[in-house]
């Protein structure tokens, strides 16, 4: 028997901010026991090069991002029993401390939610085209990619 | 064909789209990189970690050995860092 | 070398319900980069005996649930690097589709954040004397443990 | 002595505190289940399931081997459910 996979799931990219309270209420649907929300938080430090950060930018592949992030919520609503799915990453300038993505889901049951979220936050790193230039002090550096983001969606091959 | 550049690659080479005329005889994308890389030192920089490189055709991920046509819309960018 | 487990910490017992953007902006400290917050919500229909839920109510320990809350917290701000701890529980009366719980954690690294929440959220569960009774046309029903909770904490056994 | 019951077991025996002067005799929280036990049919019933009855002393789970004094508090519940 083929898994329902015909929940609400909502996509978007935009440059403004988003409030997880109201995100929280829209991922409840009948059935829902749990929700697990992943807020990613710009940072004011870069850890890697010991930068300060005063702002950074990001752009994407309007088209081929939703695209992208279609696939990953699909194969989460195949992979685990869940109720809805938000996933809304922002693009344009940020400040340290700026909300920068939320991935939500809802479920049935908790572990799946976390479990799901875990899978579509860690594919969505290696695989959704946003880039990250960092601004400071007039000068500007593209974001190099981390392996450990290679490294974390092997936890997820079956 | 629509060729689109982003991130670094955009910069090195100057232009975040551009439309060409495929030659006949460029039929993968291993030769669409070869041909770009020939044009100009702006191509040849951007091409220079071409194993680093991610390619899509027609908004899907692909590899360097996918065929192509002149209908189709290209794409060349660094490793993703959003998240 | 002791890990530093001095972060801010937050436990609540309350009958009033929580606005978890207002949690998730509390739990943002200087080197944060990543929140994961778990919303439990009350469900209006119970699985296991085929029931309907008109409402549940919550009692609970004064005094030591908020002891062995902080015990949990404990243990995972000594396992994870966090930067950020709040677990708020309500108890009193609550309608299907009310939240009833958040766990949420902050980190500079997102797998850190997750782990600790759903570690949080699997011994809480099975630690913090809560008890719910349901009600359903004026019977009710005190809910029975589940031993699956028992077998979610094995997992963070090491 | 303060004991505690809450839940199902708070219904059975019809009250959620008690303070009782604990037997000489008693030094054991196994001791102080019989000693209820022996009281009426409402204790009787709470502990009907003891195996299954969670025990704290001074907010600390403990085990029906735990020593107890005059002094302490004591709780017996059921299995939590909460979250």
């Amino acid at each position: 028997m083929e898994k329902q996979t015909t929940i609400p799931v909502k996509i978007n990219i935009q440059n403004k901010d988003f409030n997880v309270s109201e995100e929280t209420k829209i991922l409840q649907q009948n059935e829902t026991g749990a929700i697990v929300n992943f807020v990613g938080i710009v940072r004011g430090f870069d850890e890697k090069n010991n930068n300060v950060i005063d702002s950074m930018t990001l752009e994407h592949y309007p088209g081929m991002t939703e695209l992208e992030i279609e696939k990953i919520v699909r194969q989460g609503c195949q992979r685990w029993d869940i109720t809805g799915v938000t996933v809304i990453h922002r693009v344009g300038k940020l400040l340290p401390s700026d909300q920068i993505v939320f991935v939500g889901v809802s479920a049935k049951h908790r572990q799946n939610a976390f479990d799901s979220c875990n899978f579509i936050m860690d594919w969505l790193k290696t695989k959704a085209p946003f880039w990250k230039v960092e601004e400071c002090n007039n000068h500007k550096k593209w974001v190099n990619y981390n392996l450990s983001d290679d490294e974390a969606t092997k936890k997820w091959v079956v | 064909m629509v060729i689109k550049y982003f991130s670094w690659i955009k910069e090195y080479i100057g232009k975040s789209e551009e439309l060409i005329e495929l030659p006949d005889d460029i039929t993968t994308i291993a030769e669409l990189i070869n041909y770009l890389d020939n044009l100009n030192d702006h191509y040849k920089r951007a091409f220079v970690k071409r194993d680093l490189i991610k390619i899509a055709v027609n908004k899907t991920y692909c590899s360097v050995e996918t065929k192509i046509s002149n209908n189709d819309e290209i794409a060349f960018f660094p490793p993703v860092t959003g998240g």
